[in-house]
């Protein structure tokens, strides 16, 4: 466990440092936010019922940018090696980074959705579904993009291929996200979509550190 | 030896700004409150009503968030062509306190929009140039974070701050390109009621001042700043 | 070395197994890209032993170093540790050792002191451990400590990666070309670290192009391209 | 000349090869979308309305994921030390490596714009209009972030402080790109639009491969 | 070597100024991370000289290497080409140049061939030019052209890199650590390759650990950190 903490620390105070961390990431989640309406225009009625949407793809976005480094730094600076050889099972490790990358990326966008509904005009009633969707989906979005981070992280042998694999993969999370805000907009329960959204989440934690852990060895080779 | 120690400059600077401070304090305070009274005892706006004391607020710290910048960029284009090193310090202390006046105006421009436009937000032009201004000041502060050596980052923030430029005119010039809801500007061309200028020309003296105050001040601490650090490297080194 | 002399820290570096271990290949065989790198292989070392892989340029020398640490697979033969197939006690076989392999896995962020704190924090559990700065001591970069790892040379960045030996403490040293980079002074540090090691029962694979000045050690030969 | 075209040629083919940026952009800006109407709801009249904002909007993001890489991996393998010794100036191998990221991701953009047009029930009058203005547009996503990729260089997971420098400077682009659209919508010459456009384009050209070129030099110390 | 025999690669190689040209500094000062690395250093290399860089890790040789390179500006003195200061006509000092640093420039998607292709079309205009398959020989490269970078070994990598030494056939040659890696055989064709180009009027700076056996090279020792 100690050893967990230690890789979830380093991370955090790598990407704090680094200038790659949340502060940045919930920079960018505003900016991104801001270039839709300057995009469409400024009327605030058609906002309103985009503006979920929008900020689920943005926090796609936002998890995407800076997943792509997510092993990479390690990869090419030689630490993975040592990770892989670590007492803490690789898929550990895995859970560890993807952690370390939510608390960095998913976390401080989701507490930030409020702020960027408002930009967006948003109905205020749509907040608490909006934050609880974005607390299942967003863990989703890091899980899911391990798997890809540690596919493409060596030489990108057939990188194309697989980063096309993970892309589709966060569909389901998009769709029920989107679909539970815009019920609870239409006054209609969004529990059905959250629970699909959990199962996704539950899914997506069993199964994907086992597949980056195996694709991360594989690059090892 | 002595001719390679760059600091050497800045302690010249140090001792003068050490001077001046109080001064400029002074006379902040003096401003401060000289406009603040004429402000307050002056006749409203008609149209506008008590929300309108808000300008007071807005439309210096408005004026001050670009000349802030426009400083910034001269300072960084200095210490990109003669690298003089308090060209670099003074464009990176003179960052938070810009961003400080740009917040402060898209605060108060919100809380003024709210009784006279109906809304605290709307993606109108000058705003939303403003807060893109905002966003160019993060930008230029977390250049600076980012890079480790100083001397680097100040030439890296630098070039940013001039490519950021470009931001200046799009929102001075918004209100004429595009037809928003936001006031053009008066102030300066003398179109305005003395009755508001001469306090709104006060304030904008004592935010001028503040600021080369806090400037000043923020200028030291980095001087002081660097020079604990070079001497804990030479340590390090020892 | 005064590092070596102080009795705390040499106890931490004797830790190791006082069994008579041996690591032992027979008939080892690589194929990468398609292609057999080297094929009948054998050697055996034997607790306080050290073996030096030497060869031309892309004889294979860092790929035997790779079939060691487990990370890629033989296409034939078998590496075993006291007999056993290292495959069968994966988990055993990682925790025994030390890897040094061509990359520094230095973080520029973070200073020398926090590089070796986070490897110290990640290595197997052993009866006795030291301070971060202590672990510097060994190859002479206890004064930098606090200095961010940015602002090292090429030398100093090698030499922070060699002080994770002193943190593994592992019984099997596997080293890819660890002199590279190194001056005198340190390459003589590091031969002292490998020595203690060696005496308190350790093993040391170790892939080079220079003549490294270890006592009876063996060398191993791999054939031309 | 030659000397020119060896770097864009070189950077197409590694892009084409590592599938790193083009591809993998391409995908996603087909992707994402196609996932919007999946957000916002299948209502044709309101996709239509903020149809060609979203298009600009993705395709800003698109040339940001690229952008990224455009110096980093040259500056990781030393190779960006030896295109600054190389008689190239360092003005030219920019504005060449920018070409060669334009034509891997801006151009193919552009080309498929009509295509994701007539999914976003973008009325077709517009598709001109659209890709004239990407074709101005897009060279300077390429170009305005080419400054901030090369005062990235250095940092690692520098992705997300990128984004933050160089969105700002895309803001014009922006604005002028997706008004020049409207206007054609509303039966109105985009004509002053796309000189804006056409002007943006000729200042980024003319300045930033000095900038790019500058904060690599730097970097490079 | 046989390379060095054929007359037309010969020639490729030795078409350098046949001038009598000096590099020399002057009173060389360098600030790094706000701290001075090293200051009054002077030197001298002459047509066909060659000067080792010698010194404990962190004391500043790369450094040096960097600011012969123009990467990095002196903060006290001055780099001289026959008594011009290099700042002066920079373009003209890069062209002279031929740098090989700690890192290789070789990109793994692309053949060992098409590496070094891309490089030879970057090159300075010279005289006369080679194919690239025939740029690997000197290096022993050429039977490997056609294999994706991506396979070839730490030396094999390094030896692609020494490979431009002769595509840039500048007459000065900045070397950082350039046998780091290398087997004996390819040090030895190294020292063919550097001796060759002095015999031609061209000189070289050198940073190493190792003694290289170059004739009539003066060696400078920068100062313990
Ligand atoms: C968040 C909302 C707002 C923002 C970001 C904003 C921004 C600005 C900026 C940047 C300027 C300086 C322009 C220049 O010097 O070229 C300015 C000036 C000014 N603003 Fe606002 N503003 C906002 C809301 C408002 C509101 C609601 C009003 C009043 C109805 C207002 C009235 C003025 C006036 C009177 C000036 C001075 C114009 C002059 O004479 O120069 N602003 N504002
Ligand atoms: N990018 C940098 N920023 C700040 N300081 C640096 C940087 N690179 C090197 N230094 C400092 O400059 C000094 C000289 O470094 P340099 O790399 O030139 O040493 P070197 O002689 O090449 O050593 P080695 O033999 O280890 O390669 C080091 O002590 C280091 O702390
Ligand atoms: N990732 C890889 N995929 C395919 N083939 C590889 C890979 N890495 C190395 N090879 C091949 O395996 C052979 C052995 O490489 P290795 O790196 O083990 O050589 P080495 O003995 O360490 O050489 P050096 O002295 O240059 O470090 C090389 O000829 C190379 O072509
Ligand atoms: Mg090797
Ligand atoms: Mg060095």
């Amino acid at each position: 466990m100690s050893r967990f903490s230690a890789v979830v620390a380093r991370d955090v105070r790598l990407a704090l440092r680094q200038g790659g961390g949340s502060y940045w990431t919930l920079m960018f989640f505003i900016l991104t936010v801001t270039l839709f309406p300057l995009g469409v225009g400024p009327d605030l009625a058609l906002l309103s019922r985009i503006g979920s949407g929008v900020l689920w793809v943005v926090a796609l976005l936002a998890a995407l940018l800076s997943l792509d480094r997510l092993f990479q730094a390690d990869y090419e600076d030689g630490s993975l090696e040592l990770l892989a050889l670590a007492p803490l099972p690789l898929e550990l490790t895995v859970l560890a980074k993807v952690l370390a990358h939510w608390l960095t990326t998913g976390l401080p966008v989701t507490l930030l959705a409020p702020l960027m509904g408002a930009m967006l005009a948003i109905e205020p009633a749509a907040y608490p579904t909006l934050m609880v969707a974005m607390l299942l989906g967003t863990p989703v979005l890091s899980l899911v993009g391990s798997i890809g981070a540690a596919l493409t992280v060596g030489i990108r042998r057939g990188g194309v291929l697989l980063s096309l694999l993970v892309m589709p993969l966060y569909v389901p999370a998009l769709i029920f996200g989107a679909l539970a805000v815009e019920a609870t907009l239409e006054g209609l329960s969004p529990r059905p979509h959250l629970l699909l959204l959990g199962a996704d989440l539950l899914v997506a934690l069993a199964l994907t550190p086992w597949g980056a852990a195996a694709a991360l060895r594989l690059n090892l080779e | 030896m002595a001719n390679l120690h760059w600091l050497a400059n800045p302690g010249r600077f140090l001792r003068i700004s050490n001077a001046v401070v109080p001064y400029l304090a002074g006379l902040t305070v003096v401003l401060l409150a000289y406009g603040l009274w004429r402000g307050l005892t002056a006749p409203h706006d008609a149209t506008q009503g008590a929300p309108a004391t808000i300008m007071y607020m807005h439309v210096p710290s408005a004026i001050m968030s670009m000349t802030v910048y426009g400083g910034m960029a001269v300072a960084s284009a200095v210490a990109l062509i003669w690298k003089h090193p308090l060209a670099d310090i003074a464009a990176k202390s003179s960052a938070l306190i810009g961003a400080g006046f740009t917040a402060t105006c898209l605060i108060s421009g919100s809380m003024w929009g709210r009784p006279t436009w109906g809304t605290y937000w709307a993606w109108d032009a000058r705003l939303t140039s403003e807060l893109v201004l905002f966003f160019v000041y993060l930008g230029y502060i977390a250049i600076w974070q980012a890079i480790e050596d100083p001397q680097r980052a100040g030439r890296a923030a630098a070039i940013l701050a001039l490519a950021g430029s470009v931001n200046l005119p799009i929102i001075h010039y918004s209100v004429e390109w595009w037809n928003t809801l936001h006031q053009p500007a008066g102030l300066l061309q003398g179109k305005t009621d003395p009755v508001l200028a001469v306090p709104l020309l006060t304030l904008l003296a004592a935010f001028f001042c503040f600021y080369v105050t806090v400037l000043l001040l923020r200028m030291e601490r980095e001087i002081v700043g660097r020079k604990i650090r070079q001497l804990r490297l030479l340590q390090a080194q020892a | 070395m005064r590092w070596a002399d102080s009795a705390r820290v040499r106890r931490v570096v004797l830790q190791i197994h006082q069994m008579p271990d041996t690591f032992a290949a027979t008939g080892l065989a690589c194929i990468r890209g398609e292609r057999i790198v080297f094929e009948h292989l054998d050697f055996e070392v034997a607790a306080g032993g050290a073996l030096l892989l030497r060869g031309p340029n892309g004889a294979g020398k860092s790929t035997l170093l790779r079939l060691c640490a487990a990370f890629l697979q033989p296409a034939a033969g078998e590496l075993t540790w006291n007999g056993r197939p290292i495959q069968a006690d994966l988990d055993d076989h990682r925790n025994r050792l030390a890897w040094v392999g061509h990359l520094d896995a230095v973080k520029p962020a973070f200073t020398v002191e926090d590089n070796i704190a986070f490897w110290a924090a990640l290595a197997p559990p052993r009866p006795m451990t030291l301070t971060p700065s202590e672990y510097l001591q060994p190859m002479g970069l206890a004064h930098l400590a606090d200095l961010p790892a940015a602002y090292l040379s090429a030398g100093q960045r090698r030499r922070l990666n060699l002080s994770r030996l002193a943190v593994a403490a592992g019984s099997l040293w596997l080293l890819d070309e660890p002199t590279s980079s190194l001056d005198d002074a340190s390459t003589n540090a590091l031969m002292t670290m490998i020595e203690i090691h060696r005496d308190a029962g350790g093993m040391a694979v170790i892939a080079t192009h220079q003549d490294l000045p270890l006592e009876n050690a063996r060398t191993l030969r791999i054939g031309a391209p």
